[in-house]
């Protein structure tokens, strides 16, 4: 009869962790730092490290979201990640050149980001290296384009 | 803090809980309160519920009080209104809201818009019909009988009241006292009046403003608002030629 | 013999000899040795037979089709709305049901086995419509009284299984597959304890005819008093045989979309709707007849009129389960048959011979 | 003789999926050894739809993304939308919002128990959910005006207040409720049938469910106690008296109970914000275009973890509006629930999970 797992009080508070990430990865920039929430920005090639070390030792159990953005002249994949045992929700921000939008992905480490990843391929067209299978999940196989994307104008022949 | 969870142990396959006459008992009390009195369905066609004042239904309109200014067809998120010239028999030719209730998801924002209030929800739902045409409703077919209740009026406070504290005021939705003005960038304006001719409450008029044109020896003109009567329809600021007139949002 | 066969056998005797007087009356020679040989005994009998037939058979059918009309209203008041409202009481929906169904296009699955497709319908319509003549009314209105009756009812029921086998073969589709093989398994999972429950009233009343066990309760008591287990076993199996909703899962819309009868789409989908229920209504005037003391009551009405509440009332209970329980799965009605109701039936097998040893009664 | 692996099409119209759905699943006799569900077949385009449209334009749209719930999410895209303005709805309309969102809770949760009963096969059980959400809806249609997608919440407060004498039929509802409840409770918890189809059934324990990226209620039920009201609370959930509901056996009985329970705990908030809600202004003008950036605000949606995450580049129109639907992951989550079980699971288990496509697909 497994236990029930409690998160009532948050065990370290949102400065202290800010600071460990500052130490242990001085690429990474923190952006803003608020009452339970936290905001990154991750260069590409430091991201999947961590996102380990922030899932294995700051114990953030919970991917909630990947989000694709097309600013243009360049992608920006957002990730949000929860930790429920500090009450903290941190967004990590990470930049893609446009000419190739190629990032590790984070499934083998959360489960939960396999159809964000899927969904984020199909609309926008950025492919997450490490993925089990990364095929499009809401268009079919077919549709060469990708529609959320600034240039896709809406109504075309397709 | 949590729930003590009632732990359903799962004995024997076979036990005495009645099995199922727990269950037969809630259902057949049920059955005899059915009986007893009418069962909660009401026979449609026949029987129609009992509606609230304020359900939305279709949108409606009350001519008399419509001025043309266009604010529900901006603010329509499936853009079905949109604005038809009709006869009226005392303005003449004039531009009202023609709805097309096949895409109307019926969210009440026109009726929220409109500053005279011309434009009510009404608890009407029943709008089958044999053609897509049959649902464009034109004005004259929009119409309504009114009531006080179809009327949408909401009460806001402003930004600036809140921060500042103290006590707060509350403004009804067209109140002329509380709203957003148009300004006027004097260098771009050239005095072609149009803005004057679109706008529909007349609050636009032209007044001289002393300097003379050199070359024609009139003088020249520009825009004065009157706030009392502008419902920030934004139909000057869209026909400028110029684009010098902009809104400036009180907060 | 039933006052209904003499009756008829009077009135086909007043037919024939009324086409045998027409014939006469053409003076040609052969057509009134043909009128003759018409009014010989063989051919009355036969033919008053066919009659008594045809009158018993519709007049299940339609307290069949009544048994639909009060499961649509029962099954509403339960679930706090009305039932059907066609017509005068909703009356008229059964009749609404089979004009629609007559209407409805025949289709065939393209590489289905027509032949069996066919056929496998009015195989399970057949042994329905066998049914309803081993169930005497009362002790005068019957089709037949054979010293077996309960036995040759027994045997027709159990050719049920064979035709939705073969329905859900021959449409050729994976999830009427599924359902024929389903509802085979749980018919006759659930057959061996309905037998056990008949045996064991056999046992107490000593012989197999319907009418016999009717006057023996008469005399008697109702057999659900010392049987009461048995009743309770025949009660459940009877609604796993008729397919309901405790264990209605070849049909089951949830998963199966209508079970082994999906690919069936006109007047044989309504047939079989149809037989669902008239299979409700002979496992209720079964249970009628063994445990309830069939037409057994105080005088002041008919002896029909006793049987046939009675059969309604059960099916009242039938109706109150269904509307109680949810579905359960497959291997959980089998093992429920297995292992739950067979035990009991032997149970109430041993307390029949027990009593009978005993010579209580 | 080994039975070879079927492959059947629970396909897109199926009697037991609740919208647009395909679950292919590999049958070995009647057991599931594989299990893959395909979405979009209700795919509208919400996203890109949005980006052409102002930002109240959008407040109606916010309903139509999952019409059981339509509140919560509306509500989540106003909230964001004040985030992203840097304004703060005022002290009455917050206490409003809470109140009307866990009156959406009951109801979502009955339309819920609805789609349990048609799976599992009892209509009773059906019928009578559907006469007690008919109380709810009748409650906010005369708030609202309307059943389903109530269009509500502005960008700063909410769109009118309580009629008159509304916290008088809302308690009555809800006394109403709480009998009807015992009623609809006995009709299964009693239930020997219900029991057998549910215990045991769809298992999964905590920890598998944390990392696959299950939330709300369904993870509750597997022994994790994560209700984002109490973990991150927004409005003024902080100081709602109120208690988690979870359950430690993550099968598809416990899932029941964990919303069942929830529904008892919501008629407990609806009470005390009704109660302690202060008098005042309900809305606030909000400006018309927002400030350059972005804002992220996640929420407690009946189905789990509902989140927004919005861009604005300064015009009146958002840059970009993501939407996380916590049925989107639940459903990803859902084949490991199915390996091992029959086939005759499937309603159970998919049936309980809630499933809501409009939300899935948007």
């Amino acid at each position: 009869m497994s236990q029930v797992i409690v998160y009532d009080s948050p065990d370290r508070s949102v400065e202290d962790v800010t600071n460990d990430i500052r130490s242990k990865f001085p690429s990474v920039e923190v952006l803003k730092v608020a009452p339970r929430r936290m905001h990154l920005r991750a260069p590409r090639e430091v991201f999947l490290d961590l996102c380990k070390f922030m899932k294995d030792d700051l114990s953030f159990e919970h991917n909630s979201c990947v989000t694709p953005v097309d600013y243009m002249d360049h992608f920006t994949v957002v990730y949000h990640i929860s930790s429920w045992t500090n009450h903290i929700m941190a967004e990590v921000q990470v930049d893609l050149p446009r000419d190739d939008p190629t990032v590790d992905s984070i499934t083998p480490l959360w489960g939960g980001a396999n159809w964000h990843e899927r969904e984020a391929y199909d609309l926008m067209g950025v492919v997450f290296k490490g993925h089990p299978d990364l095929r499009r999940i809401m268009l079919p196989e077919e549709f060469r384009f990708h529609p959320l994307r600034k240039d896709f104008t809406v109504g075309r022949r397709v | 803090m949590r729930i003590e969870e009632r732990r359903y142990t799962k004995a024997d396959h076979f036990r005495a809980t009645g099995y199922v006459l727990k269950t037969m008992k809630v259902t057949f009390k049920g059955a005899i309160r059915a009986t007893k009195n009418r069962p909660c369905t009401i026979l449609y066609p026949w029987e129609k519920l009992l509606y609230p004042d304020n359900f939305r239904g279709r949108p409606g309109i009350v001519l008399e009080r419509c001025i043309g200014c266009a604010r529900c067809a901006k603010e329509c998120p499936n853009q079905c209104i949109e604005m038809v010239t009709i006869e009226l028999p005392d303005k003449g030719k004039v531009k009202r809201p023609q709805v097309n209730l096949g895409r109307c998801m019926m969210c009440g924002n026109c009726a929220e818009a409109c500053p005279t209030n011309a434009m009510i929800v009404t608890p009407e739902f029943e709008l089958c019909s044999y053609s897509r045409g049959g649902l464009i409703f034109d004005p004259v077919k929009l119409q309504h009988p009114h009531k006080a209740g179809y009327e949408v009026n909401y009460s806001f406070a402003l930004l600036s009241e809140m921060n500042a504290g103290g006590e707060i005021k509350t403004y009804a939705k067209n109140d002329n006292s509380v709203h957003d003005t148009i300004v006027l960038d004097g260098a771009k304006c050239i005095s072609c009046s149009r803005c004057a001719k679109t706008c529909p409450t007349g609050a636009i008029e032209m007044v001289e403003t002393g300097e003379v044109n050199p070359k024609t020896k009139k003088p020249i003109k520009q825009p004065k608002f009157d706030n009392t009567k502008c419902v920030v329809c934004e139909q000057c600021v869209d026909v400028c030629p110029k684009s010098a007139l902009s809104v400036k949002e009180v907060l | 013999m039933s006052n209904l066969y003499i009756e008829l056998t009077n009135f086909t005797e007043w037919l024939l000899g009324l086409v045998a007087a027409l014939l006469d009356w053409t003076k040609l020679g052969f057509l009134s040795d043909f009128g003759d040989w018409l009014q010989t005994a063989p051919v009355v009998d036969f033919v008053s037979t066919l009659l008594v037939a045809v009158i018993f058979l519709i007049t299940a059918m339609m307290f069949g089709l009544c048994f639909i009309w009060q499961e649509r209203k029962t099954l509403g008041r339960f679930m706090d709305r009305r039932g059907t409202q066609v017509g005068f009481l909703g009356f008229f929906q059964n009749f609404a049901d089979g004009i629609k169904v007559i209407l409805k296009e025949h289709i065939v699955p393209k590489d289905s086995d027509h032949l069996l497709f066919e056929l496998a319908i009015f195989a399970y319509l057949a042994s329905t419509f066998m049914l309803f003549g081993c169930i005497p009314y009362s002790d005068n209105f019957y089709v037949i009284d054979v010293d077996l009756a309960v036995l040759l009812g027994i045997a027709i029921f159990a050719f049920g299984p064979f035709s939705i086998l073969i329905g859900g073969w021959s449409s050729n589709n994976k999830f009427t597959l599924i359902g024929g093989m389903r509802a085979a398994a749980q018919l006759i999972a659930l057959e061996i304890p309905l037998l056990l429950c008949i045996v064991s009233v056999a046992v107490l009343t000593g012989d197999l005819s319907f009418v016999g066990v009717v006057t023996w309760q008469e005399e008697n008591i109702w057999l659900i008093v010392p049987l009461c287990i048995g009743a309770l076993t025949f009660f459940i199996a009877a609604i796993g045989e008729s397919e309901r909703i405790p264990f209605d899962l070849p049909e089951a819309e949830a998963e199966l979309v209508e079970g082994w009868a999906t690919e069936y789409g006109d007047v044989r989908w309504g047939l079989q709707m149809a037989s669902d229920y008239f299979r409700a209504y002979i496992l209720c005037g079964l249970f009628t007849m063994l445990f309830l003391g069939g037409w057994a009551g105080p005088e002041f009405i008919w002896a029909e009129a006793w049987y046939l509440s009675k059969t309604f009332i059960v099916f009242f209970f039938f109706i109150w389960v269904r509307a109680a329980t949810v579905r359960i799965r497959t291997d959980q009605i089998l093992k429920l048959g297995w292992r739950r109701l067979l035990p009991l039936a032997v149970v109430n097998l041993l307390i029949a011979v027990a009593l009978k040893v005993a010579g209580v009664f | 003789m080994p039975s070879d692996e079927m492959w059947i099409n629970m396909g897109p119209q199926h009697p037991f999926n609740h919208g647009l759905w395909n679950l292919r699943v590999k049958l070995k006799g009647e057991t599931i050894t594989q299990a893959e569900p395909i979405i979009g077949y209700l795919h509208r385009g919400w996203e890109k739809m949005v980006e052409n449209r102002t930002y109240s334009q959008i407040v109606p749209l916010a309903d139509r993304l999952c019409y059981g719930s339509s509140l919560s999410w509306n509500h989540l895209y106003c909230l964001t939308a004040e985030k992203l303005f840097g304004i703060e709805a005022p002290e009455r309309a917050k206490y409003i919002r809470v109140a009307v969102l866990e009156l959406q809770r009951i109801t979502s949760h009955l339309t819920w128990l609805m789609a349990v009963g048609t799976d599992l096969g009892s209509y009773t059980i059906m019928t009578w959910s559907i006469r007690e959400r008919e109380l709810f809806l009748d409650l906010l249609c005369k708030l609202s005006g309307a059943r389903m997608t109530y269009n509500y919440c502005r960008i700063g407060g909410v769109r009118n207040d309580f009629p008159e004498n509304y916290e008088r039929d809302v308690n009555r509802t809800l006394d109403e409720f709480e009998r009807r409840l015992r009623d609809l409770e006995s009709l299964m918890d009693e239930n020997e049938p219900f029991l057998m189809r549910t215990v045991g059934i769809g298992k999964m324990d905590g920890k598998t469910a944390m990392n696959l990226g299950l939330t709300g209620p369904i993870m509750r039920a597997s022994g994790v106690d994560m209700d984002l009201r109490r973990l991150d609370p927004y409005e003024v959930y902080e100081d709602m008296k109120f208690e988690i509901c979870t359950h430690t056996d993550g099968d598809v009985y416990a899932r029941y109970r964990v919303r069942m329970d929830e529904m008892r705990e919501s008629m407990k908030i609806v009470r005390q914000a009704m109660a302690e809600a202060p008098s005042g202004p309900i809305r606030v003008k909000a400006p018309r275009c927002p400030p350059k950036g972005n804002a992220v605000c996640h929420v407690e949606d009946p189905r789990g973890e509902s989140l927004m995450y919005m861009v604005s580049d300064g015009t009146e129109r958002p840059y970009r509006l993501k939407v996380r639907s916590p049925n989107f992951v639940n459903l990803s989550a859902s084949p490991p629930m199915l390996l091992g079980f029959k086939i005759s699971d499937v309603p159970a288990i998919m049936g309980v999970m809630d499933m809501c496509i409009g939300e899935t697909d948007r």
